[in-house]
């Protein structure tokens, strides 16, 4: 059995959490395993946010719901954090952000952070103070954390960074070791993982998949996408375009690919809602795409900075008429690499858009995650040199007809968005929209070549059988490791197309369990209509929050008995 | 056969008679004069009747969806450079659905030719206003005539720093064949407006009434002179024709763009690294 | 059994095809019964359509593909239309517009328009000799004739009127009676009936829900529904306003929603593909709308004037995020009036959107349709005045909250497109967005109290069970009427939400048999997540075409032998 | 408690020394001083920092979705005339996004006041460029500075034929809260944009930028000479503040539209004659 510390740092909007996080995550790394996550409101100063850092001595993926230790950083923000709290959690803050009835029922420790910056001379200074405290309440190399400061500031002047350091010593040497807090063996992870977060996996796959363009229109929370790719253009030669609105950006992109770029448009539900008709013309024209879709809680704005898996519909069926589409849903930060990899890989081979659907939890997570080497396979082009009777929708077996790209080769390269011939001119001759239509639907079938398989966590004896996408890897994963009962997880990685291969794990349960981030169970209408299997119970959460591991395992236990 | 031109006689979908024949004969005929290579020539449009003009010139075309060609031709551009890239629709097209991207390329100043047949309606759809149709015309849904200010695309595009704009009128092939021939030979975004006689559904804006309405501005012109252009794109008695703002040396969107600083290659041609991509995920 | 005479007009666009067919219907609905339905390309001029008039002793609503004769009114039209000719079909028209191959394996009458119509005085006559002939060889009323040119023409001169009636006698007299082509035995439609065509049936259906604000962006086949509306805007107080894209009509049409007015938004897939975000807007904040997808083949541009039903699934899942939406698809000419009314009811009464899914053949097919007085109680307004302590999105065991609306009453009409409280202030309280999410979804299940019920064609007893929705209605019914086998077909009216009233139906069939203009099944598909019942057999037909009877006859044959 | 504020206080989610705050305060302000009635007042925005304006001003309010304020906001003046309506948002919203309806809106001159935040950035997903960002500029996402040309929304609107269009800063609460009276008061289109420093992101365009680069058009300014204001708006070396043009007089969308011609009642309160449509089914 796992143990685990969960701390949770609760402030303001502005009050540079996130700094904290990365600190503590850098450092804590190589003393215990570490998973850490966020939630944040939709403002840019004030309000609630929070960080969550679990420790442990195995590996962690999963959101907790019960806090250890609760740091309040602001006077506020008690009351809404109150589910979370248990008899045994210690709070740790300012005196007077709790209130004297709370503090009767909890432990406090008190942590004046607004007087010990005044003693190290600047307020700025408080959360270095705060990485010192956490340091030795968790028993952190000192060594190893001044590094990290160093390495952070390395931009700044050197007497700020030597005062940051004090910082840091004042808050180390500010902290009383108590029997409160429980103390995990230290268990760093393998020297062959590092810490990442899912916006990051996603990017770095992108690269790897030779994304070379990238036109987006910012939106919460798939802007991170945005911003890292944007960081790397220059060395890795991405052209990156802010688009003037979504509709723009699928539309460029799909321009890039007829260039023989490989473009990627990075957006959320929202502006996904925008891009049907150009996700259409993509399907029509066989002119590949990529699309990021960082899925939050809708309709419509809905909650901007909260999670939720409520878009998997929304990217099966968006688009006008009938054509072909893969979507992929990484829920393990290995699979935000090779399925952001894989994604350009299958568009240029397939001629279709690929859709890559994560979410707000996934995205803003940090876990470890096993270092890979990218396989040179994926960069494969499938462009070629045109002859001079090249016909771009040229009819054959195979439904993919070779693909050319404009000023290579003797071919012209007519590519239209009306039913058209071979030769990429409109018609309207019945029989050839026939044959085309049934060109593009056939690729569906032939996708599956590739199908990216799913994993299957736990036994291959089991009687109940979880199926989850994406996000709720972690904490489904956790629960089938941990969990006594017959229980196995479906880790589906490929939502669309299926491939029957899932049939023999899905026939061999007695009960299939759907675990989904939405209200509807919208993967589980899926796996009914198209692979024709019910599941016996849906376990559904809608509030913006992802699972914990307390629900799960409550939830699971309830539907498994 | 000539360049941009096809073995076979092709089947026009036009109506006969209609002002894009002409448009297309000045465009090819720019192209031949221009010696442009068809293999290195993208047309890109959107839908409409003038959208269909993609079908009828014999060179790489992207015809894609109402609204949305701009977009796209701006990134072939972007994408490779060594391509010319003409973005070409109907008013209805390029400033009525597209109008967003119209008013934001403008401001990226892509090194692309921008024509926009403009017929004061829209065509393919049978007749409704378009937004440079006049007040009080009268269409199936705009049944009391047309109440709204008609969009005046130079006069935006003037606005927003526009470095070649032009009007010209489908009547007189020889202007429009120079005016184009121009256009692409800017080094930055050129837009012609070019007045179209829809002669199907609008028979208020005929040939008659565009040859009536307009006058060409004479060789003593100055289009470098901005604060007269800045009048003549406002003037609607009679509307100039003729390149009407001229403005070189503006940096274009490719020179801007950080990855053509040192590298002029076409972005197919790059090859990914994938050992330094290994790096970033191993360190 | 019934008889039917199929004839078949094919000329270029610009033709005056239309008028011929108005003329024709008019006057021959006084003798017999009929049906006509066209085809069109994608150009203004030249080209080659159809129009098909169907003459019959008992009512008939299906296309024909086999034609009995057939009028060439330019060259090239013969080639097209190869296929639904056949060893009877008698050929009308000049001798140069059959090949001399063709002239020798098919019957042809020469009529030589170009030449009558100079001895009538100008071409422009044309198309009242042709009428002329018609009239003589189908023996209709010459009076009644005369005066549907008359009131036709009412607006011209007398003497270009009289010209048109010498026009008429020459084309009538011109016609020689020959035994190659069938009588039909005379029996026109009941008094109580009358013809119309879907665009007219749905608009005045509109008119009757209350419509009074229109914002639309022209695409066909939807614009000859925002057309009709303009041309009675004054009359019945119809705010008509083109937009400058469909977002902004969708949007303009939630704002008029907002304010008080039923607004409509018309368009087809494409369009419609573009507003998905904004039907997520009418989601969240229980705004009302009401959107007409006029169906067209897809993907993207697709086939502009030709006929699907490939927009369900579009229409089922666009927009992001969960919310309840309505789905009405008329397929009868009654229906279009009265869903046309109801979905304006529906959307006032539960707030949600309500789609009207029609395509490009019902709308632009004249066929006889009953009379009908619309009811009152579809004009009902939800809205309220509202108290100063006014909620907007009160919570109470019924998910439907009251709706007032600005300017009336002496609360706040606060409204927000992110998740909100009761107030309509934004909210990022977990709880009140799970209590929010159930009183959307909660809708779904109420709505289905007004459930648009399925007709049963055919036997109440039967093995095979056909299932159609929208257009298909004409031909099936027709086929269901005609076969003498254990077929019953089940006409859906309201394709979502499904109520389980169907299931008895769909239980005592033997067989299942979906019939879709579609290539995947779209239809079929929902039946099986969302009622868990197999269609055993899908018809699709997807080349652009409407199925034919004959198509019809010919497949159902092959489904339940 | 004042007409448009609250009983109780409010929690507003903007940062402290946001020039949000004093756009409220002026906004506010205009509306008292004008009298209107908060229960005939309607705010409508899209998404944003700016967007977020209704939530903090006591009166119906529709807060929509990013970029498409301006349809709501204009079909709600146009179903009910009797309303005052009031599109506000920030420069990535109205401009950005939702540039296609700010250009062909203006085009209908609705009857209402549209206020734009400019802050020359995107606040809400923080940081990135906006349309009016300036040329060197920055972000995260334009990481060797901004490239295009910055919109100009005045010079855009102006050559649209708008007939109230204003440049405020959010420095000058008097200045702004008179304007706003002005424009709300304007029969017809009115276009308010105002500077507004984003004190967390644009660390370069700040309050004093603002202050150095503007300036107020003086008593003598004469805000009905459309070449004038041509040049005024124009001038980016400093900003003038002020109404730069207004005209008078122009039919505004609702003058325009044919239901209003001989009946000025709102859509809601006409019933529809259910005979009439029966007859047009039943003859
Ligand atoms: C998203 C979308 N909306 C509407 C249409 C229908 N449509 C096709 S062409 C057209 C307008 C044509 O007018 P214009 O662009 O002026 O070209 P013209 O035919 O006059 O040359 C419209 C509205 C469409 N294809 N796609
Ligand atoms: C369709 C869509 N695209 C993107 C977003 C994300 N988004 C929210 S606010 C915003 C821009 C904010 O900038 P601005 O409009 O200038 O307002 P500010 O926050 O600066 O006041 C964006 C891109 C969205 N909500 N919806
Ligand atoms: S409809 Fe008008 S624009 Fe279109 S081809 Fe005919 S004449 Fe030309
Ligand atoms: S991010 Fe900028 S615009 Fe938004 S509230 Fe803060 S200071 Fe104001
Ligand atoms: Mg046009
Ligand atoms: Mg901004």
């Amino acid at each position: 059995m796992k143990e685990t510390l969960t701390i949770v740092l609760s402030g303001e909007a502005g009050q540079g959490l996130q700094t904290i996080e990365e600190f503590l995550v850098q450092s804590i790394k190589s003393d215990y395993h570490v998973f850490s996550n966020k939630e944040v409101m939709s403002r840019v100063r004030g309000g609630n946010n929070t960080v969550e850092i679990v420790i442990s001595d195995k590996q962690v993926y999963a959101y907790r719901n019960d806090i250890d230790v609760l740091f309040l950083l602001n006077n506020d923000s008690f009351d809404r954090l109150k589910k979370r709290v248990h008899e045994k959690t210690v709070i740790i803050g300012e005196s007077s952000f709790l209130s004297e009835d709370n503090k009767k029922k909890y432990e406090m420790i008190e942590l004046n952070l607004t007087e010990l910056s005044k003693t190290a001379g600047n307020k700025l200074y408080a959360n270095t103070i705060l990485f010192g405290y956490i340091a030795r309440m968790i028993s952190l190399e000192t060594s190893i954390c001044e590094q990290i400061i160093r390495s952070n500031f390395k931009k700044l002047k050197e007497e700020i960074i030597e005062a940051n350091i004090q910082a840091f010593s004042l808050g180390y040497n500010h902290y009383k070791k108590t029997a409160m807090i429980k103390e995990i063996a230290k268990n760093s992870m393998a020297d062959d993982y590092k810490m990442i977060d899912g916006t990051t996996a996603l990017s770095i796959g992108a690269l790897a998949g030779g994304c070379n363009f990238v036109a987006s229109y910012p939106m919460s929370p798939s802007t991170g996408v945005l911003i890292y790719l944007s960081k790397k253009a220059k060395e890795f030669n991405v052209l990156v375009e802010q688009a003037e609105d979504e509709i723009a950006a699928l539309n460029m992109v799909i321009g890039a690919w007829y260039t023989g770029a490989r473009g990627l448009a990075t957006t959320s539900g929202g502006g996904f809602a925008l891009m049907g008709e150009a996700l259409s013309l993509s399907g029509i024209t066989e002119t590949p795409c990529v699309i990021h879709i960082a899925q939050r809680p809708g309709p419509a704005t809905g909650l901007p900075t909260r999670t939720e898996q409520g878009d998997l519909n929304l990217a099966l069926y968006a688009g006008h008429g009938e054509f072909p589409r893969i979507i992929l849903a990484p829920g393990k930060l290995e699979d935000a690499c090779l399925l952001g990899q894989k994604a350009f890989y299958l568009a240029d081979k397939y001629q279709v858009p690929v859709i890559i659907l994560t979410d707000q939890y996934f995205l803003e997570s940090m876990g470890e995650m096993k270092k890979m080497f990218f396989e040179e396979k994926y960069l494969k082009q499938f462009i070629e040199k045109t002859d001079s009777g090249y016909l771009r929708y040229k009819l054959s077996d195979h439904p993919v007809s070779i693909r050319g790209v404009p000023g290579f080769g003797d071919g012209f390269v007519k590519v239209d968005s009306d039913e058209h011939g071979e030769n990429g001119l409109l018609t309207e001759d019945f029989d050839i929209r026939v044959q085309m239509n049934d060109k593009r639907l056939a690729k569906e079938k032939l996708i599956l070549d590739d199908y990216q398989e799913a994993n299957l966590i736990g036994s291959s004896e089991y009687d109940n059988l979880i199926i989850g996408w994406g996000s709720t890897y972690g904490v489904l994963e956790e629960y089938v490791r941990e969990s006594k009962d017959s229980t196995s997880f479906l880790y589906i990685k490929q939502v669309y197309p299926l491939s029957s291969k899932l049939l023999p794990y899905l026939r061999k349960a007695k009960k299939i369990i759907c675990v989904e981030n939405n209200a509807t169970g919208q993967f589980a209408n899926l796996l009914h209509w198209y692979l024709d299997v019910k599941a016996d119970i849906r376990i559904l959460k809608y509030n913006g929050e992802p699972f914990s591991i307390e629900e799960i395992n409550l939830r699971l236990k309830e539907a498994t008995k | 056969m000539k360049p941009f031109e096809f073995e076979n006689e092709i089947d026009i979908a036009w109506c006969p008679g209609c002002g894009n024949y002409s448009i297309r004969k000045a465009l090819i005929r720019a192209l031949q004069e221009l010696e442009a290579d068809p293999l290195h020539t993208v047309l890109v449009s959107g839908i409409g009747q003038a959208a269909k003009m993609p079908q009828y010139v014999n060179c790489h075309f992207f015809n894609g969806l109402h609204g949305r060609g701009l977009p796209v031709a701006v990134s072939v551009k972007a994408c490779n450079p060594h391509l010319t890239v003409i973005a070409e629709g109907g008013d209805g097209d390029m400033y009525g659905e597209g109008g967003n991207h119209f008013i934001h390329n403008i401001r990226r100043n892509p090194d692309i030719t921008h024509l926009v047949h403009n017929n004061m309606i829209y065509g393919l759809t049978k007749g409704q206003a378009s937004p440079t149709s006049q007040k009080g015309f009268v269409t199936n849904v705009q049944v009391d005539g047309v109440i709204n200010q008609p969009f005046n695309p130079l006069a935006v595009a003037l606005s927003l720093g526009a470095t070649f704009i032009a009007r010209a009128f489908s009547g007189d092939i020889d202007q429009l064949t120079d005016i184009i021939k121009a256009a692409v030979k800017h080094k930055g975004y050129a837009l012609i407006d070019i007045f179209q006689p829809c002669v199907t559904f609008n028979k208020t804006n005929n040939f008659a009434w565009y040859k009536e309405n307009t006058y060409s501005l004479d060789s003593h012109y100055d289009s470098s002179d901005k604060e007269n252009a800045a009048k003549k794109v406002m003037e609607t008695e009679k509307y100039p024709l003729g390149i009407i703002y001229r403005e070189n040396g503006v940096k274009t969107f490719v020179e801007k763009i950080n990855i053509y600083q040192d590298n002029k290659q076409p972005i197919v041609c790059r090859n990914r690294d994938l050992g330094k991509v290994n790096q970033l995920i191993n360190d």
